[in-house]
Order: structure tokens, then sequence, then C-alpha cells
């Protein structure tokens, strides 16, 4: 304010040079640089796993399958993450590898008897019932060629191979993970009419919500 | 740079502009849409692994069997158990809730000692048996033990206790079971009276609310399924007689009006036309029987009861037709009923040769006590708790010095509870070891928490109403919700430190002794299984009990001008659980509204007093009064006031506290001739406007 | 009207002579579709309950006075009233077994549902859910817990057959072909009086097809032609007269 | 500049050549409004952080006041689209002196009944599921989208109002948006009038689709459901009176001739001319319902009526005094011409469609259609007759505000300057 005053010539001036359109496109550009980089980032909060836990060394060193730990109950349900006793089978008294995560993992969680708190990069909301019995290998091969880790990744961040847990993006809004899945996506398939007379599942909305 | 305020309008609008392009609005519309599905304070659904546990309800009168369904360890649901003789595919409106009532706001959660100026004070469970040791040192011989339980072993421990400290006073609380084992006593029989109802082929229940509260109602509810196929003609015909259209004469194929407390002149007048129509029994004390009987003409009954003399007579003739009948005699709400009302009931099963038959009544053996110097069942049902408390309030016997209450709720639960309460006043110490904040916690020095029947291990012995003798465990499922601690271990505890020998360590001796008494095998029924038996008590000189009757009989109550009917229905809770949470919903409109409940009359009554729906009444007599609204409902006796229980509670939580007011106010306690068993199921009362 | 049809239909047959109006059914339902309980629930047009249980009578005068409960829970309507006007279609009826689906996190909570079925089958959240004293500890995981600002109702413990299905696929069975009885609502499973009939109404193996067709066997407003899966038995003539309007020279079908 | 002491400290915002009360005065009336509309937020705010349990909806009763109130608004606000049509559309040029007020009027009950909306849905942050998931074969959709750009119209059409406000007008650009948007006109009072149409034909499609409630179903005549036509007409016959009745009220209160009796009375006429033709639809209306749609349901007439709460005398209002008086008043010449019959004519009108839109809400939401079920009585509560009330003060502002600064009244000068002289 009291800078046009002292200087109203110049203050009229820079008016008329950024006068026109350029206000306005710096006003885009802010808002575009900001909704498409700054945004993301604020929307979400970047967890680690608690223990880092490495698929590599289970698959390849350890040569264990995956229905190792994710294999279905009884009564048809999908136990999902394994329980800290049913790793405590293996990983008791002694760190079976040298890695420090393993030691830690004895120590704060085999020793207490505490259930880690995995993040679940797909975590599905509490009012969507997901099937793992229905989207089998037998099923989806019908029309499919996919192997067991190919038809996983069709929703799943394929982990075999890694040794670092990835870093988990939880929506600081909806509290979701980042990955986790949009109806679309399910829709991929379930809206897909040639699923229909294979699968014998539809769109309907209680195929998939609870 | 200065900007002047056209400029800054135009980067207002660029940047509007460029947002538009940008993800920002668009997810934020749909992130906000999907946090209104996620919102932090509305539970999450917590998933794991599904697991059944088979046990038996320590909370329901039933003894509902059921199946504990836990996820992980979570205890989320109790299911009805398809195998279980007391489940039988079923579960009733209380025990369906039993899961949910661990987590009640009404939980005792630690121990208390009510302090001076009446407020609770937490205490170590160290210092609660401290306090629980010294007192009961102190009150010596002048202790009296009050239970709740009605199956359980726990009743040897408890009387064994006092008699070890040389009382004598140790009493179950008031239900069917004393009337009918010291009518079975009457007679000289030997075991406990059952009823073999699923291979009857006619039913009558005399005041028995079989399809609601009476005995061992899912075992009879599965033989009414049984008998009743869907959209077929019953292959059984179940005729409940009482004042009320209850919820079982709803199921009944017939419903026959008769008044409260006249169960036993029903079942004379019926006996009476048998005795007519030829049958007889061969007892020492026939003839005797048959005179009084004789006296129970149609006619009389007709005056007596409200039942017509047609209808009597058809009513006996479809007995004495029928190959299997069974008549079930009882209380329409479950306590307060004579000796003598079981007595005539007997007596007509005899009579139609029902006695010992398939489909009829059965003598179940019991098995013996473990606990040496404790009470068995018959020592028992002679203990009559109203008679004890009534003693004291008349000052004929002196107050203890300390009462212990195992599981009891008097305070709520008997008739005129402001005696009751007056009576508890005379006590100095008085202990409850409850799982919720009851009426009689309130009123005592030290409460302490138990878990429930699903946190502990506890015990179920032949119920009454069943039609063979039966054992089973009730098993823990989870860990205790609270802070709490079996009430066996810690009076077993608490005896050794007393020095009293009860012959056994720890609880769970106890109960291996009680089942190899009961000839189970204690493994299986680790593992959820039951022993069930079919073996018959030897019976002797077996009497009907006529003079027992006869003078019971002579010096009945006359009915009053204007009657109560209580009504009890089990979805409303018990006075040991008040209304669970989700059970208040099961209330019917016009049961109550708000906190005021509703009472139903019908409408020849409601003219004749005067008032209409709605209206607000006053119902008096000498024990008390109560304030109701009027419901009008053509199921009701002329001249009689439907009242449910369960109303009235002054403790508990939001879910029953307040609402509405109790009818054990209203209910007279009187004494039967002959043998002296309080009876309250005949009660007076004066309606006015409020 | 126009039906959808499947090969599977669930369906209910409730025995009004069997019922004795206990309660087991609201309590069990409650607990297994993980309502919230409330601690004034004497306003029963305020008071979520997806099955509840009417008292019906034949106005009559005592003593010819006769009484019946009448256990309603959604109809599941084969020609529903209330999925077409549904704005956002957070209700349908497009799922194999023809239950009427409410996905609560699409309702936007406008009532026109509500307002459209009348047999007070749709109930609305007017306030959060609580649980007090931690009895949100009993939840179940098989049913998202609502918010407020939501319509819901019977599903016929539709997270039932969705168990049911993938123990069969687990097992290496027909999913499509289960048992009858291995799928059956909560209501159905407690009703200690067996009132309730579960099952196929497709399949004439199924008992509740046996008794849908009995003579003994009405739908509720049945005129109304929303072609319900719910069937009503009695053998008192009285009590189906109440299951539907009648003028008073018509005569109770059937 | 020197300054008139005696006119208003606003006075050179006010339209050419028009007088208005003192800021002062002005402000009271404003605050008066103003605390009315703060209570209405109140129990806005209660129903948005707490949830409906706050009104006395209930599980029977999922819609009450609002849904009337709103229904009753749309309709009454229907003055604007009709009087839009007949003047740009069939150029009934008389109708230009009372076009701006029906404009604003419109406004005001779409804006309202959209707020009243935003509340009386539960889940209000996914309100636009309505838009990106919409079902249509819901009539609630039609409504929806047809509410929503009928909303728009009706901004488009006002706009050019605010910017004819002296001040603004004597901006360039703006004077010649506003005078652009003057020559669309037709175009968007034909949109507007072929979206109102629509939508008001959709809320009563609403009711005669819900065949589970023979109360207000309407089918099996022609097309289903007819209650789509009656909602438009009844809205067409009483639109206009409506605004001739706001009219009216703000000469009362301000103490000016605003709007000449000849158009008053051509709106009234225009009205009663309506009235008629849906009097004749109702009452056949109400005739097949009784003789069809009824005994078809197993019911008898009696059977929709209860006590004094839901009683006959509903519907013999609706029909007769409410409807068949005032369409008798509007079409007499001589009747319609005498202000006092005319005036309590227009009331009437528009007390009659209010009766239409609440037992079409209410009563068919009480009447118990399974037999065994009881009739059941609804009365809203603090927190519904808070957020009405809300709208009409809301109303009440944008009038007196748009009254004091805006050239809404064209006669204004003229009918006062001849007053003066």
């Amino acid at each position: 304010m009291e800078e046009r005053l002292l200087h109203p010539a110049d203050g009229n001036s820079t008016s008329r040079q950024f006068g026109g359109a350029a206000p306005f496109f710096v006003g885009l550009v802010v808002a575009l640089i900001f909704g498409w980089w700054a945004f993301p980032g604020m929307l979400f909060s970047e967890q680690e796993q608690p223990i880092n836990f490495s698929h590599k060394v289970h698959i390849q060193d350890a040569e264990m399958e995956c229905s190792a730990c994710h294999y279905f109950r009884e009564d048809g349900t999908f136990a999902g993450l394994p329980t800290t006793e049913s790793c405590a089978e293996c990983h008791s008294d002694e760190p079976l590898g040298e890695d420090p995560e393993e030691a830690r993992f004895i120590k704060e969680y085999v020793e207490t008897g505490k259930e880690v708190k995995w993040h679940v990069y797909q975590k599905q909301p509490d009012n969507v019932f997901f099937s793992h019995a229905a989207h089998s290998l037998e099923s989806c091969n019908n029309c499919h060629d996919f192997s067991e880790v190919e038809l996983c990744s069709q929703c799943h961040i394929d982990v075999a191979n890694m040794d670092k847990a990835p870093t988990y993006y939880e929506n600081k809004l909806t509290t979701y993970s980042k990955q986790t899945m949009k109806m679309w996506q399910c829709e991929r398939c379930h809206a897909h009419p040639e699923h229909y007379g294979v699968t014998r599942s539809s769109n309907a909305c209680f195929v998939c919500h609870k | 740079m200065a900007v002047d305020r056209r400029g800054f309008l135009k980067f207002v609008a660029g940047a509007t502009t460029g947002v538009l392009a940008t993800p920002v609005p668009w997810k934020l519309l749909d992130d906000a849409s999907i946090w209104t599905q996620n919102w932090s304070w509305i539970p999450r659904n917590v998933d794991g692994e599904n697991s059944y546990i088979s046990t038996i309800s320590k909370l329901c009168p039933s003894a509902a069997g059921m199946k504990i369904r836990l996820v992980g360890n979570r205890p989320v649901r109790a299911l009805p158990d398809d195998n279980h003789p007391l489940s039988m595919g079923g579960i009733t409106a209380l025990a369906a809730a039993e899961v949910q009532l661990m987590y009640s706001p009404s939980r005792v959660k630690r121990p208390l000692k009510h302090s001076g100026d009446g407020a609770y004070v937490a205490i170590s469970w160290e210092e609660a048996e401290k306090i629980l040791k010294e007192n009961l040192r102190r009150a010596g011989s002048k202790i009296a033990y009050v239970s709740g339980d009605e199956t359980g072993t726990i009743n040897e421990l408890l009387s064994g206790m006092a008699k070890e400290s040389g009382s004598e006073d140790f009493y179950v609380m008031p239900s069917e079971v004393q009337p009918a084992a010291r009518a079975f006593a009457a007679m000289n029989g030997n075991g406990q009276l059952g009823y073999d109802i699923e291979n009857s082929d006619y039913v009558l229940a005399l005041g028995a609310n079989i399809l609601e509260s009476w005995g061992t109602v899912l075992r009879n509810r599965a033989a009414f399924k049984q008998s009743h196929p869907a959209a077929e003609k019953p292959t059984v015909k179940y005729v409940y007689a009482g004042p009320v259209q209850s919820n079982t004469a709803a199921g009944a194929d017939e419903w026959l009006p008769a008044k409260s407390g006249t169960e036993a002149i029903v079942a004379l007048g019926i006996a009476n036309l048998l005795i007519k129509a030829g049958a007889s029994v061969n007892a020492p004390d026939f003839a005797e029987f048959k005179a009084l009987a004789a006296q129970f003409t149609p006619q009389k009954v007709a005056s007596l009861t409200g039942v017509t003399p047609a209808k009597l007579k058809a009513i006996a003739v479809e007995l004495s037709k029928a190959e299997r009948p069974l008549v079930l005699t009882g209380s329409e709400f479950g306590q307060g009923t004579g000796v003598a009302t079981v007595l005539a009931g007997t007596a007509v099963n005899m009579l139609l040769g029902s006695f010992g038959r398939e489909g009829g009544v059965k003598a179940l053996p019991l098995a013996p006590k473990v606990i040496a110097s404790g009470m068995d069942r018959s020592e028992i049902a002679d203990k009559d708790l109203v008679a004890y408390l009534s003693r004291i309030s008349a000052g004929k016997v002196p107050a203890p010095r300390a009462m212990v209450f195992y599981e009891a709720n008097p305070v709520y639960g008997l008739p005129q509870p402001a005696a009751m309460a007056k009576v508890m006043d005379k006590v100095p110490f008085k202990v409850a070891f409850t799982s919720f904040l009851d009426e009689t916690a309130q009123a005592c020095d030290l409460i302490l928490p138990t878990p429930l029947g699903l946190e502990r291990f506890d015990d179920v012995e032949t119920p009454y109403g069943i039609g063979q003798a039966f054992y089973a465990l009730a098993r823990p499922v989870a860990p205790c919700a609270v802070d709490g601690k079996p009430a066996a271990d810690v009076l077993l505890n608490v005896a050794s430190q007393l020095n009293m020998d009860l012959g056994f360590a720890t609880y769970e001796e106890v109960l291996q002794a009680k089942a190899e008494a009961a000839g189970a095998d204690w493994d299986s029924l680790m593992e959820g299984e039951f022993f069930t038996s079919d073996a018959v008590a030897e019976q002797s000189g077996l009497r009907l009990g006529a003079a027992v009757m006869g003078k019971a009989l002579a010096a009945a109550p006359k009915a009053a001008k204007l009657s109560i009917a209580p009504v009890q229905k089990l979805n409303i809770g018990t006075p040991n659980t008040a209304i669970p949470p989700y059970n208040n919903k099961t209330i019917r409109r016009w049961e109550l509204q708000k906190n005021e409940m509703y009472v139903a009359m019908n409408g020849a009554t409601a003219r004749e007093l005067g008032v209409v729906k709605h209206d607000r009444i006053k119902l008096t007599n000498s024990s008390g009064s109560i304030q109701a609204r009027v419901n009008i409902f053509e199921g009701v006796m002329p001249n009689t006031i439907a009242v449910l229980m369960g109303f009235g509670h002054t403790a508990f939580d939001e879910f029953s506290k307040g609402k509405g007011e109790n009818v054990m106010e209203l209910l007279t306690v009187g004494y039967e001739a002959g043998t002296g068993q309080s009876v309250w199921n005949v009660a007076g009362v004066n309606v006015s406007k409020a | 009207m126009e039906t959808k049809e499947f090969t599977i239909k669930w369906g209910m047959a409730i025995d009004l002579d069997k019922c004795t109006g206990c309660g087991a059914c609201m309590v069990a339902c409650q607990a297994e579709n993980n309502l919230a309980p409330i601690a004034d629930a004497s306003n029963k047009i305020k008071v979520m309950n997806w099955i509840t249980v009417y008292e019906l009578s034949n106005g009559k005068p005592y003593p010819e006075h006769d009484v019946a409960y009448l256990p309603r829970p959604c109809q599941q309507c084969g020609h529903p009233p209330c999925v077409s006007v549904c704005p956002v279609i957070a209700t349908d009826k497009n799922e194999e077994g023809g239950i009427v689906s409410q996905v609560t996190p699409r309702c936007i909570g406008c009532r026109y549902c509500m307002a459209a079925c009348p047999y007070h089958a749709r109930y609305f959240n007017w306030r959060d859910p609580v649980w007090p004293g931690g009895l949100e500890k009993a939840l179940t995981p098989d049913v998202s817990v609502r918010p407020r600002g939501v319509v819901e109702k019977c599903t016929f413990c539709h997270h039932r057959w969705m168990a049911a299905k993938d123990k069969a696929i687990v097992e290496g069975r027909d999913p499509m072909d289960l048992p009858e009885g291995e799928y059956v609502t909560s209501c159905t499973e407690a009703c200690p009086n067996g009132a309730i009939t579960f099952g196929d109404l497709n399949n004439e193996e199924h008992e509740v097809a046996k008794l849908a067709s009995s003579k003994y066997a009405h739908r509720l407003l049945e005129r109304l032609g929303a072609d319900t899966q719910v069937y009503y038995v009695s053998r008192r003539e009285w009590v189906l007269r109440q299951l539907d309007n009648y003028l008073e020279d018509e005569k109770v079908k059937g | 500049m020197g300054k008139n002491y005696s006119l208003p400290a606003d006075h050179e915002l006010f339209p050419e050549g028009t007088s208005r009360c003192s800021l002062t005065k002005f402000s009271i009336w404003m605050g008066l409004v103003g605390a009315v509309a703060l209570w209405g937020l109140y129990a806005a705010f209660r129903v948005l952080a707490e949830g409906l349990g706050v009104t006395g909806l209930d599980d029977y009763f999922g819609f009450g006041l609002w849904i009337t109130f709103d229904l009753a608004v749309i309709a009454l606000g229907a003055g604007a689209f009709f009087t839009g049509l007949l003047r740009y559309i069939l150029n009934i040029d008389p109708l230009k002196n009372i076009i701006n007020l029906t404009v604003i009027i419109g406004f005001i009950c779409y804006s309202g009944a959209m707020l009243i909306l935003v509340l009386d849905v539960g889940q209000p942050i996914r309100a636009w599921f309505g838009y990106w998931h919409a079902n249509v074969h819901s009539m609630l959709t039609e409504v929806i989208f047809c509410i929503t750009c009928y909303l728009i119209v009706l901004i488009i059409e006002y706009i050019p109002l605010i910017l004819e406000q002296k001040q603004l007008n004597r901006i360039p650009v703006l004077h010649h948006l506003a005078h652009n948007l003057h020559v669309w006109m037709p175009l968007f009072a034909g949109i507007g009038a072929f979206l109102s149409t629509f939508h008001q034909g959709s809320l009563g499609g609403m009711y005669g689709v819900l065949f589970g409630r023979p109360y207000v179903l309407r089918d099996g005549f022609f097309i289903w459901p007819w209650t789509f036509f009656l909602f438009v007409i009844s809205a067409v016959g009483s639109g206009p009176v409506f605004t001739v009745l706001i009219a009216t009220l703000m000469e009362k209160m301000t103490g000016k001739k605003l709007v000449s009796w000849e158009i008053k009375s051509l709106m009234g006429k225009i009205a009663g001319a309506m009235l008629l033709v849906y009097l004749v639809f109702k009452f056949a209306d109400t005739y097949a319902w009784a003789v069809d749609v009824l005994p078809r349901s197993g019911l008898t007439f009696d059977q929709n009526f209860y006590q004094t709460i839901y009683g006959k005398w509903l519907l013999w209002s609706e029909l007769f005094l409410c409807g068949v008086v005032p369409c008798i008043i509007l079409l007499t010449p001589k009747l319609r011409n005498t202000p006092a019959l005319f005036y309590s004519a227009a009331l009437l009108d528009c007390i009659g469609i209010t009766i239409n839109r609440y037992v079409f809400t209410v009563q068919a939401l009480a009447m118990p259609v399974m037999p065994f079920d009881s009739w059941e009585t609804y009365a809203p509560n603090w927190a519904e007759w808070g957020a009405s009330a809300l709208v009409l003060a809301y109303g009440a502002i944008i009038l007196s505000l748009s009254y004091r600064y805006l050239p809404v009244f064209p006669q204004e000068r003229a009918l006062n300057a001849t007053k003066s002289n």
C-alpha cells in the first residue's frame, strides 16, 4: 500500500505490463503445479511396515509356497496374513538369518506374543466382501492362462521378489491404502459380459458388498 | 511487485480454472464421500478365524444349550446347537444375547466396597478376600447364604460352607423347583419329577408357561416344533390354561382361560371327571383323594377358576382319549405356586396312567452330593427363602450377622421387595457375588464380580422340567471381560483359610467329582459333550398326597374381585440379567412407552373400571402399589390385570433402569396350609386413576 | 408386472401358528447384523430392527379373542417398490438368489425407498450407532457397520450365503447347488419353534418351496403386486385375511 | 458532491428514481430476519452435526415437513417458469411488469428447496452421487437433474437483474452482459419452462409410482403415473397468484405501489384458468382413485382417513374451499376485481396446493397399508421448523435486498409518481 503511494506510476505501469492475461496464466500454472504435483503428496502419508518382511528370502531362499502363509481355512475363508504364532513356528528362539529385522521381530513380537500391525496394500473397506475362494486359478484359467503369481498380481503388488517391503501410502482423508482397488477396477472383470457365463459372477451389488 | 485488485482477480480466475483441471476438487469430492463410509467414530469390522464352542447357558433359566461363535478369540454370537438336548436347534431371546451381555455396561468391573457414604470404592481382590474372610469369621454361625443358581453344584459348596460354620441357612431363590420337589417328597417319591413332553401326544399345561419360561423351554419348544409341522394339522394337541393369552397360549392349540393360582382346582376338577369315568390309582391314599376330588364338581370349578363346565369336560374327555397325555403344572410367572398345584397335576397324570410311562411324568435320579457337608437338592428344596426372610422381618428369628448372595437378586426378584430390602438393612455385612451391578449388589457392603457362565467353569445338573437325567459343563469361551474371579474359587480359598473342610481344594475338582457321581465322562464333557440318561428312580409306596392337597385347598385364599396376573417373558430378562441391551427392542409397544409401563385388561374390565387405553392408573393392594398405563387386550380374563414382569429396575444400566415398575411390589406372600410353603400366585388389587 | 427371475430364489415361509412372539429372531438378527442397541426403544417407529414381530388380533372380545404374531423381515420382493425409486442405485435386485441388496456406502439417505415400501422393512440411521460399555467388541466381521444418515434393511443374512458358497468352493463343490440348510438366515436358525423355513423357492426339493405352494400359504399384501419372496402360513382364516386388504364382500384367496 | 442528509446513507445504490426507507429501519428489519435465520442455522448445524435424529422424522415418516415445504415452494415458485413462458414465448407483453419478481421468487424457492434438501438427505457429502451414479428409472433422479438445471437457469435469469443495479450497470462490460442476456432471455425462458414442467411433473410422478402406497398410487389410466400432470397444472394454477401475493405483501410493507392492479388481475385470471383445468383433472383423478385404485387394492375410501389429523376435511378443503371457490372468484371478472375477494382467493389457492402437497407426502405415509398396522401421526419438531424458517428468512433477505437495490418493478416509478401527484 505504502509502496503504491510512493511509486504510483510504477504500480500502474506494472499493472499495465502484467495486464491482460498474464495474472490469469500465473494463477493457472500455480494451480496446475499445486494440483498435480504438491497435492498428491499432501493427501497421502508414507508409512513403512513395522517389520521389513522379505518375501524374496522366504520364497527363493527358504523355498516356501505362497500358500504356506496365505491359505484357505476349512470354512472357506482366506487366512490373509499369518499370525505371529504361525510365524513363530520357524522364527522362535534364534534368528535363522542375518537380518536384524528378524531378530527384532523375534524380540518384539514372538517373545511378547503381540500381533504385527501389517499395512495391507490392497485392504478393502468393511463394506466389501472379497472372496479369495471365488477368484481361483481354476475359475480364471477356464479362459486365461495365468500363473499363480500372475493371477494374484492382477490386484496385489507383486512382492514375491522384493527384499524390501514397499512403502505404504495412506490416504489421510479416507484412511485407505493408495492401492485399495476402486470399484471400477473390480468392474474391469465383473462388468465384462464374457465373465458371466464362465464364472457365474455378475456385476450385482451384493456379489461384492456386505 | 505490487498487484492491484484486478490483477489479483485475474490470478484467482486463473487459479480456479487451473484447479478444476487438476485432481484436487474431484479427488477431494470422491475421498470425502469415502470418508463418510469410514468415520473414525463408527466401529470397524475385525476379522479373524471362526471357531465354535459348545456350552450351556448359566444365565438363561432355560439352561439353553448353545454354540458360541468366536472370531479370532472374540466371542460374537450365541447360536443354537442342533445336537444339544437343551437347544435342539433353537435359542431363547435371552440366551441369544448372552455374548453381548459380557460387555453390558452394568457389569461389575472390579471388586467394590460400599463405603459409609454410599459410594463405591474399587478395591483389590486381595483386600476383598480379606474383608470377606474377616466378616465370615466374625459372623460365625450367624450367617446365611442365598444362591440364584438352580442347577449348579455351587449350591453344595455354599450350603457346605453354611453348615461348616454351624448355620442351616442356605437358600435358593424361589422358582418352580421347590414346590415340585416338596410335592414329590410329600408323595413319598424319590428323585426329581421329569416330563417327557417330546413323546407325549396330548399336552395340558396348567399355568405352566411351557413355550416361554417354564422348565427347559427350548426342549419344550422343540417338542412343540416336532408336533406342529408347518401348514399341517398338529400331531399333538397343546392346551394351555392360564389367566392371560400369553406367548404359550399363542402357540397352544387351545387357550383355556383360568384364573391365576387356581391350577390345582382345575386339575382336581379334571381328576373328579376322570375318576367318575372309571380312572383310579393304586395308591394308599386314593380313597381320600377321590373324596377330595369329588368336591370339585364342574360347577364349583367354574365358579372358582372361570373354566366353564363344558370346557372342563371336553378337556377331561380328550385327556382320557389320548394315548400318552401329559399334564404340566406351574405358575404363569415361574414362581410363587404351592405344593398342592404340583400334587394335583401329578395326581391327574397318575389317573391317566402317565406316571412312569413314555410321554408322561418320570422320576429322574439325581447325582449324589459330592461335598459331604453340603445339602442335596431335596434338602435345599425344603429351605424357603421367602419364609425365612419373613420370619426375620416379623422378629421371629434374629437377623444373621452376614449374608452371602451368589448370583441372586432378592431385593428385586422376591415378592414384596420393599419388605425384603428392610430385612437386608438389619444384616450388618452383606456380600454379593454377581456379574452385574444389580439391586441386591447395590444394597451390599462388598460386591465381587463373577465371570459370566461364558467365562468360567460351571455345571448344570438335571434342570427342572427336563425329561431325562442330564449333566453338562459350562466352559469358558473367552477370558473374563472384567476383573472377575469365579465365586467358587474365591469361596474355596476363604473356606480353607477359615479352616472349613469341604473336601476339595479347587472347584474343578468339585466338578470332576460331580461329573463322576452323575456317571458322566469328564473328558467328553470338557469337549462340550453332555451327559443324559434315561434311567429312572425306583419308587415304592407312592402316595397322591391327598391330605396335603386337602388342607391346602381348604384354606386356599379366595380370589379377589380384581386380581393381578403377572406375565413372564424371557426376552425381558431375569432379576439377574435385567433387560439385556439388545432386548429392549423386543418389548412390545404397548408394554412400555418411555419409562411408563402398560398393564393389560380386557375391554369389559376396562369399562367396569371406567378406564380407556393409555389412561394412567394406580394399582394398589396391601403389599404396595405401582403406576402404569392401560392397554386393552382381549386375551385377558375378566377382572384380571396382566402385568409384565421384569420392569422397574432401580439398578443396572440405561437399558433397564427406571423403566416401568416392578410387579413384585404387588405380590403378597401367603403360606400354604399344611405345607407352610410360601406362595404368592394370588394377588388382589385395587385400581384407581392416577 | 414384470418380475426379474433367477435360477435360485431364496425365500422364507413363516408359520404364524407356530410363532409365539418370543423375540429370539429379533435378538439374533441384531447380534448377527451389527445393529446398535438403544436405551429407549419404546418409540417403535424410530427403532431399528430388520425383523419386527407384529401382534395380530382377531378383533373379537374375550373369550373369543385370538392372537397371532407375525415376524416381518424384508419381503425381498420380486418386483420391489423400493428399487426403482432409488436415485443412486444403492438398492438393487440383480443378484442370483433374488435378495434385494442395499449398499449403505452408496446410500445418500433420501429415504424415498422407505416411502415406497409398504412393509416398513426399511430403516434409517437417525443417529450414529453407539455400542456402550465395550459392546462393539461383540460385533461380527460379516456385516459392515453403518453410520448415520443411511437406510438399511434385512438382507436375508446375505453374508451367510457368501460364506456358504466359499466353503463349497474350497471343498470343491458347486457353490450354486448348496444342500438345503447349508445357508439359512440368523432368524431362521434362532427360532426355537421352527416357525421359519428358509430355502430356495425354485427348488421343489426344498421345504420352503413345498410350503409356499400350500393352500395355507399367503403373501403379505399380495394384491399390490410386489411378488414377495416371503410366505406366511396359517391354518387360521382370520390370520390369512389380515395378510392383505380385502373389501367386505371379498373372500380370502385359496 | 454535497450530501443530502434527508436521504438514506445508501441512497446512491437505489434503483433510478425510487425512494427507500432509512438504512436504520432497513437494518432493524434485516436484524429481525437475521435472528430468525440464525435460529434456522443453529437447527441446520445440529442436523448436519448429529444426524436427522434431531428432527421429528421417523421410519414411518421418512418424509415430513421439509419435503412438504420443498414441494409447496416449488409449486408456488412455478410463477417464475410459467410467467416466463407466457411473457417470452407467448409474448404476453404486460407480464414484463412482474416478470422480475417471478424470477426472484423462483430463484428463492428453488435455491431454498436445495438448501432444505441438503439437510434432508442423510449423507449430504454424498449428494453428488445423484448425478454420478444416477438411476435413470427413479423419478427422484429426474427431479434432481431438472431442479439443478432449472436453478442454473434461474440464476442466469437473475443475473441481468443484478447487473442492472445502478452502480454495476455503469461498468460497460456488465452493462453489455446484462443487455445480451436479456436478448437471450426467451431461450432461457423456454429451457426453464421445459425443465420446470418436467420436474414439477416428476415430483408428482414420485408419488404416483409408489405402487406400495395405494393412497398416492395413480396407475391404470392413460399414462402412469398421471400425478405427473396434476402436479404440473396445479403448480401453474397457483404460482402466478403466489407471486401476486408476495408483491402485495411487499406493497403493504413498503407502503408503495409496485405492480398495477391490471397486472395482478391478469395473473389471477391466468392462474384461475389453469386452476380450472387442474380441478377438472383433479376431480376426475379423485373419482378414479376412489372407484378404481382403492378397490383394486382392497381398500375403501374411508380407510384412507383417520381422525381429525388425517380427516376427510383435508380433502374437501383442498377440493372445494381451496379449489372450486378460488377458481370461481378468479375467473369471474367482477369478483376478481374486488381486491379483498381476489386476495382471499389467491391465498386459498396457495393453501389448497400446500394441502395437496402435504397429504401426498405425510398422509400417504401415515396410512397403514398392512391391515394389522396402525395409523401413525407425525408432527415436525423445532429443528424442522427452524430450518424451514431459515429458508423463509433467506427468502426475505434476498427479496429485501433485491427490492432495495435492484430495479425489480418497472412500474414502481410511474405508479408512485402518479400517486404523489
